[in-house]
């Protein structure tokens, strides 16, 4: 057991690293660029070098790297402040995986390099309004017609469907077949005529997701993934590569920010941190933190051995978002009345706190409520039976729904 | 024993609930917060006319002479609505204030007018991050002239009067100021409540009266907030348990997997917890309610109770109520966001839990060694 | 709203404590006496006087008072320390109103008054080991012979089994229909041949309960409650009077004694009641006692006012039991390395702490545990769904046991 | 990076688990908890005969000089078997102790005894109710003779030396004392947990030799305690382990309402609790065995860490357990009621939560201003 790299990976690091160092943009060739020029013109140099998406078939455009030649990228990547990449994410991790497991050779040698270059951007289209953390009960529905798909309906919280080239979509194609058994998976051109975005504004202010309407849009049946009403199993390979990339947002406030918080404010005529009750939190709070990092370094050190991070991957979220929530919470109390002051001029770490605290109620909701990573958990990782399902079997049109 | 409200106060509770809403639904709240307007001023001048503003204000000033107990009444129906008003400013503590140390003449001059409604008043004490104590007050009065800086002052905006804690040489006194004047400046600052005007507030050589000739020192200050706690504690419940109506309603009809979330335990036993605070946090407040009332000498032993509890108590609800709502949730178009945002505002406007938890344990401590 | 008794209120309480201060037993009276022996003469001596169950009739051993003129008694009693008298709240609490429900008047004439008056003592035989939470799902058979009926299996959890002398009793007398509707009810003498009693030991050390083997006991038919096949509704109301009398024992350790306990013991230099951490968590546990207690203030008002509280002092349990376990955990913590000594030489308090940290296990179990408590808020006085019952409408013999 | 155990560790790992599933089964426990025995002295001689005594102890002096990161793993393993033996108190404490300020003549005179477990060694530091300090300890220790009382001492009646921590003048140090002498005698306290042996030592002017010569300061101590905190941890983490793990196993088998309570969400979820508890734990403590197993310079701030989550995971593990058997879980013959007592007694062993969080955030803040 020891923190230091084996010498392959030792030499793969450094090689990784003057790469990096040396090609990384400057604040210079970024400038007046918007963030998702960008994010392109860092990805195609990293794909023109061969540094782009490294875990994949060198004829899909990446390196044939390992995984832990992917983590150890990554941690140099991101030693490096502020690189922009994020709107990738979901097309390279999570598309990708899925056409390179269900789709076909021509799909992989079309899509996979302008994935990998960044030329194009993905979104994922599978919530609904209606469904929520009970995913398969979608109801956009898909038609035949010849050749082509018509759907119609309405997706929700799709990140980039604006500015999104194609996205990854879910459908019901068979609503009197119990729920998992009635659905097909598509990819689309976001362009196609009939689809609608419309920003959804948080509760934080933001807008970092969409809602997409669907009217008579057309999907040739080449670009279905699996077959006819194997939707569920197609979705599952999506999901099984979501990272948990959460968005809403909590602007970085973590421990750090807590601690040097606390350095500052005063309990009394003293720092807080020298205060009993905010060192008893603030050490569960680090406790937290440094169990999750270390949780991290064991699955690091199997992927390095060849094995896959299984389920248990889900305490991240579990355990970080509501820990988020807390500290904005008790950061606010530190500051007594001030607290809830969310002016940049006039709170502490420019309003992060306060960002925080509005932020981490979708951190808790996004990529599965607590109480689902809480039903994983128990289920997957500890073999607890499930609870009966009351649509079990049941055809996906008579399940009981509330409405009407 | 008669640990309850009477009949008559019961009705207030009716007729409050059933004004609020009237002319304080939800929607009036988002137009607020969607505004850039400080407060509903429209709301304010009705909320006047029902003589809310003059509940515990003497007839002889023009008040109705009302008990503490039908003040609780309408906290709580305000705290239900997320109503976007400075009542708490200008009745729980600038009218307070007046009260507990007004003299005959300042109490003469602006009682009435308090009463109505036509004067809002607001307290300013906090001048800095961390918990104001009388060594951190910098603000001073000399020779009647008040110099100095306070953040956040709620409700500034909207106030015609403000009590300000200030030094006088070393010894910290109660001061009250028109706020139209020339050595006073007010900037906005922005807090997480945007249905809430807060300011910074600059003092230059401001005109700047002594409450009570300059004999309240800084326990008329913790007794004033002592006896706001009690009354935020109620609006605090109120918003809590309106939270907690909002996550039932909707759990009861969101289905997944073919049946009503409400019949999961996970969302079950969450709102059963909401039901457990909020409960003992309304209990504490019956007894805080009945310690203000009576001016009980466990004042401060009732009040640092309920309001740490219903601080809790609001904080679990809102942002549990968010959670049980999901996604939609976390939207700007639905109304979760108005307690979560009301409840960190009013959890830290008279200190927080930490301080207030201090707080307890001193009286405790002090009523035990009594 | 005040604290203050009405006059009529006033004089009651008058009355009760002038009584009470004259009749109350001496020590010497009581020396040389077990603890049955005492609660019987304390007993006998209130119903002499007319003092005992008094809002029972007059013709049933009672007085015909009012319900707050039974709290204001109860208060005015338990004034003074330690009276003996635990042994009657089965019998006077439970047993009593559900013979004043379904039993017929020559029942309630026979056994009422001696339950007033200490003479008779009675259990309750419910629960069974197999049962649990799910307590309908019991085993215990009943089958008819003749006038009688003859009982075979067992129970568990019944205090005071061994020095009672009789008990209320639910058995299943028809295993062929759903569960609720196979059940009856019966009282039965606790010396009848087949009775077999064996004390339960607890994980404190201590055996407040028993085991209960039933082996061809007979009962006479005319000691049924209900009709044959109305148990479970003859049980409700037996468990609707439940009051959360609750065995296991924490020995009175609440916040007053951690209190002490912080004023008595330093965290560094200082007496612990000055550290913050531990004033922030007193504050917790004081603002929680102080919610149960005014809670409580306010069933007595509505009793006052002829209103019956309901399911919401369900949460005096669901609040204190886990709040003991906590305190007394956190008790030793502030002993630090002596906190695990249980000897009543060396412990603080006479060991009081870590007895309520082994005690308060039960507490949290026994009369429902904390998960059925929040079962019970959620439904009963929230008014949420239940969930899901796999056994709904299944003959009780078809129900999946996972036994076998 | 490698933040796993390696095989010939693992291998180490299923060796140790199968002997004390054989050689340490609960019902053995049991006979412990039910006799007056203060530890199973068949089971310690054979884990002596295995060599665990011996791990870490170099083999100039006998032992077997293995790494730390062999200790943890037995030390996990007798967590989780509850084992009845002064195991912890031989080699976390009196082992380290002498390893880290004996002198060679010490070290040659014990270590090969302490590694054949031959010989038991025993640490005493705590004298009264609180946390020791350097300013409250009143043993003394003048020209060689040790006075004063040591309370609780573990293992106290099974050990054949201890480590003591004393005062010569207003130096404090660690001093050697061999328990069967005339100046000493040994008292039996009952704890929580039956199954080790705690007493009362008091000492009359009994021989005591200085450790290192009398350099063996505060600062020693405190290592000491940092060194087997995470061993503590990893004991506590295999004790949560198998809380969880058998709290599982009834869960599933105990059905109520027609399905394994198992399949409820108050139960799914609290047992994915645990294992999010355990599984943070036990992440900290990797990174704990890593610190003390290198000697880093974060040992303070890694063992602090481990030792809080492990304490934390346990206690919820030890009682959540027992809620999860339901009535069951609560009588003598379940064996939910071993790991309950041994998690308190582990908690406050060497010190409480409370103290390991202040002792964090020390070393934090030392961290982050270096």
């Amino acid at each position: 057991m020891d923190f230091n790299d084996s010498p392959a990976e030792a030499a793969f690091r450094d090689e990784a690293r003057t790469w990096l160092e040396a090609n990384v943009p400057t604040s210079e060739e970024l400038e007046g660029l918007d963030y998702i020029e960008q994010a392109k013109l860092w990805q195609k140099r990293k794909y023109d070098a061969g540094w782009a998406c490294i875990r994949w078939p060198k004829e899909y455009g990446g390196r044939g790297a390992s995984a832990i030649e992917q983590v150890i990228f990554n941690q140099e990547e991101n030693k490096f402040d502020d690189l922009p990449g994020g709107v990738f994410l979901i097309g390279q991790g999570m598309a990708a995986p899925t056409l390179m497991t269900w789709g076909k050779e021509e799909h992989m040698l079309r899509y996979l390099p302008k994935l990998a270059s960044g030329e194009e951007i993905w979104c994922q289209l599978f919530s609904e309004p209606a469904g929520g953390s009970d995913l398969a009960a979608l109801r956009t529905k898909a038609e035949k017609d010849g050749d082509e798909w018509v759907i119609n309906g309405q997706k929700i919280w799709t990140s980039g469907a604006h500015y999104s080239d194609y996205g990854i979509l879910v459908v019901r194609t068979d609503p009197n077949v119990p729920k998992h058994k009635g659905l097909s998976y598509f990819f689309l051109d976001m362009k196609s005529p009939g689809v609608e975005i419309k920003p959804i504004k948080q509760l934080s202010g933001d807008a970092n997701f969409n809602e997409v309407y669907f009217t008579d849009v057309r999907i040739p049946d080449s670009q279905r993934l699996g077959e006819v009403g194997q939707g569920w199993q197609v979705a599952i390979t999506t999901l099984m590569n979501e990272r948990a990339s959460v968005g809403g947002g909590g602007g970085g406030f973590g421990f750090d920010e807590i601690l040097a918080l606390a350095r500052q404010v005063n309990v009394g005529d003293a720092p807080a941190i020298e205060d009993s009750a905010v060192r008893a939190k603030l050490a569960d709070w680090y406790c937290k933190r440094s169990g999750l990092k270390y949780t991290g370094y064991r699955s690091m050190t199997a992927l390095s051995r060849g094995e896959i991070p299984g389920p248990e991957n889900s305490i991240g979220k579990l355990v970080g978002a509501p820990m988020m929530q807390d500290m904005a919470s008790f950061g606010m109390d530190l500051l007594e009345m001030t607290g809830a002051i969310w002016d940049e001029a006039f709170a502490p770490l420019t309003g992060m706190i306060q960002a925080a605290y509005m932020g981490s109620p979708g951190m808790r909701i996004a990529g599965g409520t607590d109480e689902i990573m809480a039903n994983i958990i128990a289920e997957r990782v500890l073999g607890l039976p499930q609870e009966p399902r009351a649509d079990k079997g049941m055809p996906f049109s008579d399940v009981p729904t509330g409405a009407g | 024993m008669n640990f309850e409200f009477s009949e008559e106060q019961n009705l207030l509770r009716e007729q409050t609930r059933g004004f609020l809403a009237e002319h304080c639904p939800m929607s009036r709240v988002r137009s607020i917060l969607e505004a850039d307007d400080k407060h509903d001023t429209e709301l304010w001048g009705k909320i006047a006319e029902m003589g809310w503003t003059a509940t515990v204000i003497p007839e002889e000033y023009g008040g109705l002479g009302l008990s503490y107990l039908e003040l609780v009444v309408i906290a709580e129906e305000l705290g239900r609505a997320v109503a976007p008003v400075p009542f708490s400013s200008s009745v729980y503590l600038a009218t307070e204030a007046l009260l507990a140390a007004g003299n005959e003449q300042q109490k003469e001059s602006w009682l009435d007018k308090l009463a109505t409604g036509e004067v809002i008043g607001t307290f300013a004490l906090s001048e800095a991050h961390g918990q104001p104590t009388a060594d951190n007050l910098t603000a001073t009065v000399d020779d009647g002239k008040l110099s100095g800086t306070k953040i956040p002052v709620a409700d500034a905006q909207a106030a015609d009067i403000a009590v300000i804690a200030a030094k006088s040489g070393t010894d910290v006194g109660l001061y009250l100021v028109e706020l139209d004047q020339a050595g006073v400046t007010r900037e906005d600052v922005r807090t997480l409540d945007f249905t809430r005007g807060h300011a910074r507030v600059s003092f230059d050589a401001a005109n700047a009266e002594a409450l009570d000739g300059g004999a309240s020192d800084w326990g008329v200050i913790e007794r004033l907030l002592d006896r706001a706690a009690v009354l935020y504690a109620w609006e605090q419940v109120g918003g809590a348990e309106a939270a907690l109506e909002q996550a039932k309603e909707y759990a009861m009809g969101r289905y997944a997997f073919g049946r009503p979330i409400a019949s999961y335990q996970a969302i079950k036993h969450k709102l059963a917890q909401m039901y457990v605070n909020n409960t003992l946090a309304r209990s504490n407040c019956y007894w805080g309610a009945a310690a203000l009332n009576s001016g009980s000498g466990e004042l401060t032993q009732a009040a640092a109770t309920c309001r740490v509890s219903a601080t809790q108590a609001y904080y679990y609800a809102a942002k549990e109520n968010i959670q049980t709502h999901g996604g939609m949730g976390y939207t700007w178009e639905f109304d979760c966001q108005f307690f979560y945002r009301r409840a960190k505002l009013l959890s830290v406007n008279i200190g927080s839990e930490r301080h207030w938890q201090d707080r307890l344990i001193t009286a405790v401590v002090n009523s035990k060694a009594a």
